[in-house]
């Protein structure tokens, strides 16, 4: 893009039946604009006409050459013109396990548009895993279960590449399970301690997809009026309140994603 | 050689990521001994002991994983149990079509689980990393005529591989610090 | 179904490890309902139990044959009965083309359940095209397209086939265009006729997918106080009431189906 495109037109009229001795006159057009190029007679005796465009400024464009013919232009050659820039390094190159869906979903920011048609693709290190290959210019790709090695590292980048060039952004080398985000756990009971009468007792479930990983959990709690939540450890309530329970979960070692909140709980500690 | 290991943070890294993963594979092994007790009406091994017998379905051996001294041959029993089991669950493809989804993404764990094995013994470099001649007839199943026979070795395979993961779990259990 | 179901099982301890010399009983489940045999020796020394089930009355179930061993009942055998009818004929074929899909779908009545899995196939006399093999137990199936040889007679008919036998439906012999649902014209102006007051004048333009077919079409129309609607020849209208219209065409020849109403043209009459 912004630089210059040149482009001649040739017309053999001895080799153009109809056009034989008829004085030739050849113009352009770039999409629906008229463009005058110079024209000369070749060596061979051909027309030739030759166009030069400084600062080519679309990432499109359709041109034209026409020779006049029986009083009507005559379209008689077309090129067509994608301008654009070499790909921009992909940025913050993230990725994240979903364990129901049992797969390794990658997301990345693509920097500036080429403009020019890109094969984007999610590489793996082991060659015998297949890229994985964005729908429609989505900046994100979802690899399946089957071309991932649980409990191992793997190597992931992005490489885009156009008709100017090729570029790739970070290599992540990581562990589908570390960078897992856990299903929510499920409140099972919520009931006041009888002696320290402002704490209480939750009862909860983990989610069966990461029953196996050791995880830590946080509970929040907010009453209908309150505008937010409020991390908890189990104790510090009003008495006779209506409160709204929730938890999550997340590797004990810190790795990997919070799940989302699990399903709300409503309890009322007892006046 | 192993004694040196035990300390080292790879090494112990390495222990609890095959940990979480024998839990994970224990537990997708009980959701298909579900499947087979509500499809095929197979619930309890003690009806089925008459049967283990004829069959003769061998188990993978785990014997140098009993030993109070860790063995690295140990290991070695483990990946190559978990390659046997790869195996035998082509069986429970069959038993469960309407599952087969179930049982490829257990068997697809339980080969990731045993590469890594090999490939963490590998990459430790002091274990023995010796492959043992396999019993005769180890790796494949007997042939099993009828239907009832099938579906019978389905249970039983399954039966084996939870005992084989449980000890398994023990033997490395022992070694985390 | 309904019919007597025999099963015998057969040990012989001797190849039966843990058996030998022990007194050996045979008992039967059928699911889990328990059933009693007659057992008996075999002349080679086998112990034989026979069973007879008469009126067997479900369309499935399991058969299973114990021994009791160490205390416990062993399972030593199973057999799975499938209990049902031969397919009865399928009923009422009919077939319609869908013009905008282009594609032609058949629909039938399946009549009795057979209890049993079958096979049911829609099938077209030129051999080289493929049955029409309907979704999950479906009574219709669509026919493509590029299994149709337009504006020609085709043989179609159904057969169900299970393990008891095969049925097949009346063959029905059509030309998928004699059979095709016309899509519903579109109404481009009613007006008052200014000498017979009393009746509207209509333009309106068949669909695209069927201009190449000659229709004749009828208009209906209702108030907002009628209960139905009401067929009409473009006269008979009161003066200054707010009509409603639709149009709908079919076939000059009558074959086929009718056409959807057309979308509906609010009018109201001149006082």
């Amino acid at each position: 893009m912004g630089s210059t495109v040149t482009a001649s037109c040739t017309i053999q009229s001895n080799r153009c039946g109809g056009l034989d001795g008829e004085e030739i006159q050849i113009t352009w057009r770039l999409d629906s604009e008229s463009m005058s190029g110079s024209q000369h007679k070749s060596v061979e005796g051909a027309e030739v006409s030759n166009l030069t465009i400084s600062h080519f400024n679309r990432t499109r464009a359709k041109l034209w050459c026409y020779v006049v013919w029986n009083g009507t232009p005559q379209r008689i050659g077309m090129a067509e013109i994608h301008a654009g820039y070499p790909p921009s390094k992909p940025e913050n190159l993230t990725c994240m396990m979903n364990l129901s869906k049992n797969s390794l979903t990658c997301r990345w920011d693509p920097g500036l548009d080429g403009h020019l048609p890109a094969r984007v693709t999610l590489k793996i290190s082991q060659e015998v895993i297949p890229d994985c290959i964005p729908q429609g210019g989505q900046n994100y790709c979802t690899i399946p279960r089957r071309s991932l090695q649980l409990y191992q590292k793997m190597d992931i980048w992005v490489s885009v590449q156009n008709a100017l060039g090729t570029a790739e952004s970070e290599h992540l080398c990581i562990d589908p399970m570390d960078v897992a985000k856990l299903d929510p756990p499920v409140l099972k009971s919520i009931q006041s301690v009888p002696f320290q009468t402002d704490c209480v007792s939750v009862a909860w479930e983990v989610a069966p997809t990461s029953s196996h990983i050791e995880q830590q959990c946080e509970l929040r709690y907010r009453t209908h009026e309150d505008p937010g939540w409020t991390l908890t450890h189990h104790c510090g309530f009003l008495f006779g309140t209506d409160y709204r329970f929730q938890m999550r979960c997340r590797r004990v070692t810190a790795m990997g994603y919070w799940s989302e909140w699990s399903p709300g709980w409503n309890f009322i500690t007892h006046e | 050689p192993l004694a040196e290991f035990s300390g080292d943070q790879d090494f112990q890294q390495f222990l609890q990521k095959d940990l979480e993963y024998i839990r994970k594979i224990k537990g997708d092994v009980a959701q298909v001994q579900e499947l087979v007790c509500t499809t095929l009406q197979l619930c309890n091994e003690e009806e089925l002991m008459l049967v283990k017998q004829k069959l003769g379905i061998s188990q993978a051996p785990l014997d140098q994983c009993h030993s109070k001294t860790f063995q690295d041959a140990c290991f070695s029993q483990i990946r190559d149990g978990l390659q046997i089991y790869h195996g035998h669950l082509a069986l429970l493809l069959q038993l469960l079509p309407a599952h087969s989804s179930l049982v490829d993404a257990l068997q697809l764990d339980v080969s990731n689980l045993s590469t890594n094995i090999q490939q963490q013994m590998e990459d430790l470099g002091g274990l023995n990393t010796v492959t043992y001649p396999k019993a005769e007839g180890q790796d494949t199943l007997p042939s099993l005529s009828s239907d009832f026979d099938k579906q019978a070795g389905g249970f039983i395979i399954l039966a084996n591989f939870k005992r084989f993961l449980e000890t398994s779990l023990r033997a490395l259990r022992h070694l985390t610090l």
